[in-house]
């Protein structure tokens, strides 16, 4: 394996080139800043190509072996590939794409994330049980903060929503800031171990 | 019996959902509903807004989280555009936001707005915060042409815009990540900030409503509702209402029914 | 016409989705293959209109040849595929990274330590901010990793901590409810406006 | 001024921490080794692997949907680290890994990971190339693809670290229904009740962090979050102190802040 050194010198001089123009206006770094901030743009988008790569490689291969329920895999690349095709030869306002994009994408999205509906309410009768003092405190903020949003818990007593917003506002706040102000060190503690490469994940594991 | 409550199939708790949506949506009851001082805020501050004010309205949702917020989007752009003369940029830096911004435009037409002097669309810059700080730096590099492919500096309302700093409000309506607008937008050039997002983080954000980085907040369907009332446009929201009532209480009984269930029942368990 | 295929199509894949909460099977099988194809396409061809706006143009419009930099870093990304030369594919990666930490450590310590710490400097002179500085304070504590088990004082303030996260959780789930059942009344008028035309 | 105004203290912030945090690193390359209490969802992540691996049944890992160029890049970089170390584990017990990712640019990282993991635990004859599997950009159908697998794979577990958004429900609530082992942490706040809901361990927050640096047992690593509580102890008596200056209308410490 060639040394990650220079990979690590790169990872920290970006880093510092960001910060600094934040923090340092008098350095004039704001153009490099932006430039490199770009880069990150362009390679993220040249990603996309390698993630296709892998989607072709499975469902190609699940195809090819004729594995169980193969079909699905070529509806699924039959798809990749006709909006591929069609976005960057036609473009996206082309109306076999737009047409793809409203009525399948648009419908299905809409209805996995509407199915939160479900599970909010199963998880909710299932874990929302006085067990101990934690889980009634936590089932009882969870019912008065319902009762807040719902008109009609305003219908049952006028100061739901009040309290409700008591709850959001005050307890509510002091637990997040709490736990934003921890997580902003320990954020800020692993975003230094990234930058002098102590922390080497993005390297593929492997200790100092 | 009380085992039995303990353990009710799942998919009976679904169907029940299901119909406390379908049989209000279908006869409504209409129970009346109060403003919540963060959607008031919101309104007051755009109501407000004087004549040939400059504002970027930030369209970052995707088709999941559309139901909540598009209908919020709607209600402000019925109220900008009905009622107000202020100039307005469209962002995104989400994908799927500049089809969003399109069928909002289709959907709100009938003004006498005009595209290029009264609104632009300057279409999606990737990146995500890195794109918010690339175009609060400068319009015309980030953008240099609108979502219609022309040059951007060649509308009459861009001509006295250069960047963040000659913005009056920023609204942004987003699914995702409202903080990253703070520290790009309200934080690095003091413009000031609302948004309208999804209920469940409204939680997280409402830190930043109590210290001032932003000045209102609209949360979910139910904040598009008060936004519809406030603006006097009752539409889809205001209908939908009830039906978040009636699911509220299927939740909640669920909940007093595993209760029940798990005290009747936790004689036997501490006999084990 | 095309409007009603539209239609019908989405209603079909919505009822695909759904049908997964009864149970797991071939018609969801179907559309969930359908989208992730779908989704995945439609992100290649956003990445494409990304290379073409900030790599084609800035190149040959702009004579801006600082793009050739990324350029050269995205095509280094393909070089995993080479033998002996996967190694080069660490300096794209190297710069997101630099970029992505770089951002992190700039925005997080402004937005979510000192304007949080700042907020929470309140005089305490009733009870809402009383509660507010010392919840935030127990919740802070709560994380303290180093502490010793036999510390009392850290034992009861980390116990305060829990039970403020409690309500704090708590209320975001019971808030989370509004947000979700919006959603699905946001799909169930579609079924029945758009496709149904019952409302 | 040289530095922006409104940031001069939040830089010094920053400076003052970093200089804390490398401190401890270096005391740590000293040998000095914090006491650090135990994070439960950890010592589940061994457990879970033993189980899915007598179950003859895959383990389910997700280093979250966040991107790498933004904010939320060091919930990332915490999912891949321990990744790292549950992948030397299912390689060291012989069981079945499935890594699904969301975000193309964490691909290649998640590849390397699990590549060289195996390859440090002597079993790269084990590690089969479809083992990362890149779902979709868009949030839903990532989050569609995950339970199709969930349901079809009938993974024994399901490990959850990351950044996650509204998706968190969807694959901790089928985990449940599925009967998989729950271990999930993420520092984005929001998702934090759902997780409690549903899985078994949850790392709140800052423990995601630590986490990584925990299970890594690398005492570099586990000095810096000694460093790390003391900038806790620093946030916290700057908020006290702040807040009884202010009770006595006394705020030029409040002013500092925003210098």
């Amino acid at each position: 394996m060639k040394s990650s050194t220079p990979v690590i010198v790169l990872t920290f001089i970006v880093g510092i080139l960001i910060i600094a123009e934040f923090f340092l206006p008098g350095l004039n770094l704001a153009n490099a800043s932006n430039e490199v901030q770009n880069w990150g743009v362009v390679i993220a988008a040249f990603a996309l190509g390698l993630a296709a790569v892998n989607l072709v490689r499975i469902h190609g291969r699940r195809i090819i072996l004729r594995r169980s329920e193969w079909w699905n895999s070529a509806l699924l690349l039959f798809f990749l590939f006709y909006m591929i095709v069609v976005g960057i030869i036609a473009g996206t306002d082309y109306i076999a794409y737009e047409f793809a994009f409203q009525n399948v994408m648009t419908p299905l999205g809409a209805t996995m994330y509407a199915m939160l509906s479900f599970w909010i309410a199963s998880a909710a009768y299932r874990a929302f049980v006085a067990r101990s003092i934690e889980a009634s405190i936590l089932l009882i903020s969870a019912a008065i903060v319902m009762l807040g949003n719902a008109p009609i818990g305003e219908a049952i007593w006028a100061r739901f929503p009040a309290l409700g917003s008591w709850i959001m506002d005050i307890p509510n706040t002091a637990a997040m800031r709490g736990i934003m102000i921890g997580a902003a060190i320990g954020a800020i503690a692993l975003g230094i171990r990234v930058m002098v490469g102590i922390e080497r994940g993005y390297l593929g594991g492997g200790n100092e | 019996m009380l085992t039995k409550l303990q353990n009710i199939d799942k998919r009976i708790i679904y169907i029940l959902v299901l119909l406390a949506i379908i049989i209000p949506l279908v006869s409504p009851m209409g129970i009346p509903f109060s403003i919540n001082a963060t959607t008031q805020a919101v309104f007051d501050k755009i109501d407000s807004l004087p004549d040939g004010s400059t504002i970027a309205i930030g369209i970052d949702y995707s088709p999941g989280a559309a139901p909540q917020i598009h209908p919020q989007a709607k209600a402000v752009l019925n109220h900008l555009f009905y009622s107000k003369n202020v100039k307005i940029l469209f962002t995104s830096i989400a994908t799927t936001g500049p089809m969003f911004t399109n069928q909002l435009l289709d959907e709100i037409a009938g003004h006498d707005k005009v595209y290029g002097t009264d609104y632009i669309h300057l279409g999606y810059l990737p990146g995500v915060e890195t794109a918010i700080s690339a175009f609060a730096k400068d319009f015309y590099k980030a953008f240099p042409v609108d979502e219609t492919g022309g040059n951007i500096a060649d509308f009459p309302i861009m001509k006295d815009v250069k960047s963040a700093a000659d913005l009056d409000a920023m609204l942004v309506f987003t699914a995702s990540e409202p903080s990253q607008y703070v520290r790009q937008i309200q934080g690095a050039y003091g413009v000031p900030l609302a948004v309208g997002i999804n209920s469940v983080i409204v939680s997280t954000n409402m830190p930043y409503v109590n210290s001032g980085q932003m000045f209102g907040l609209m949360n979910g369907l139910r904040g598009a509702a008060e936004y519809e009332v406030l603006s006097e446009r009752p539409s889809e929201a205001t209908a939908s209402m009830d039906a978040l009532s009636f699911t509220h209480m299927i939740v909640l009984a669920f909940i007093i029914i595993g209760n029940i269930s798990w005290f009747g029942t936790r004689k036997d368990k501490e006999g084990v | 016409m095309l409007g009603t295929v539209g239609t019908w199509l989405a209603a079909i894949g919505t009822l695909a989705m759904m049908s997964f909460a009864w149970r797991e099977n071939p018609f969801y099988r179907a559309f969930e293959h359908i989208y992730i194809g779908i989704g995945a396409g439609h992100a290649t061809v956003m990445g494409w209109q990304n290379i073409q706006s900030n790599l084609i143009r800035p190149l040959q419009v702009d004579r801006h040849f600082l793009s050739l930099v990324p350029l050269v870093l995205g095509l280094l990304l393909y070089t995993r595929f080479i033998k002996g030369q996967a190694y080069l594919s660490r300096y794209p990666i190297a710069v997101l990274v630099g970029v992505g930490t770089g951002l992190t450590l700039r925005g997080t310590v402004g937005s979510q330590l000192v304007e949080q710490v700042k907020a929470t400097m309140i005089p305490l002179n009733n009870i809402n901010n009383i509660i507010l500085v010392l919840g935030t304070t127990a919740t802070v504590l709560f994380f303290y990793f180093t502490a010793k088990k036999s510390n009392k004082a850290m034992g009861v303030t980390s116990k305060i901590g829990r039970y403020i996260m409690m309500i704090a959780f708590g209320a975001t789930f019971g808030n989370a409810v509004m947000g979700r059942m919006s959603m699905m009344i946001g799909r169930v008028t579609f079924l029945l406006r758009d496709w149904l035309s019952i409302l | 001024m040289f530095i922006a105004s409104g940031r001069v203290f939040t830089f010094f912030m920053l400076i003052l921490l970093a200089i804390i945090i490398a401190y401890y690193i270096k005391r740590s390359r000293e040998g000095y080794v914090p006491t650090i209490r135990p994070i439960a969802g950890l010592d589940a992540i061994e457990e879970a692997v033993g189980r899915a691996t007598e179950m003859g049944r895959p383990v389910h890992y997700t280093p979250g949907i966040g991107a790498l160029n933004g904010a939320t890049a060091a919930m990332t970089f915490a999912g891949l680290e321990i990744l790292s170390v549950v992948a030397r584990t299912i390689a060291r017990y012989g069981a079945n890994l499935i890594v699904t990712i969301r975000q193309p640019t964490v691909l290649p990282l998640a590849e390397e990971v699990v590549k060289q993991a195996y390859m440090a635990e002597g079993a790269i004859e084990l590690y089969n190339p479809d083992t990362v599997r890149y779902l979709s950009q868009e949030q839903f159908a990532y989050a569609a693809g995950v339970l199709g697998l969930l349901h079809r794979e009938k993974a024994a577990a399901n490990i959850l670290l990351g950044a996650f958004w509204a998706e968190s429900l969807v694959v901790a609530e089928t985990g449940n229904s599925i009967g998989a082992i729950q271990i999930a942490g993420t520092a984005r706040l929001t998702q934090i009740p759902f997780f409690a809901a549903a899985c078994d361990y949850v790392l709140i927050g800052e423990e995601l962090y630590a986490a990584s640096a925990i299970c890594s047992k690398n005492p570099i690593k586990l000095g810096s979050i000694a460093g790390q509580d003391i900038g806790k102890i620093i946030a916290v008596g700057l908020l006290v102190c702040g807040a009884l200056l202010e009770t006595v209308g006394i705020s030029w410490l409040t002013q500092l802040l925003v210098k």
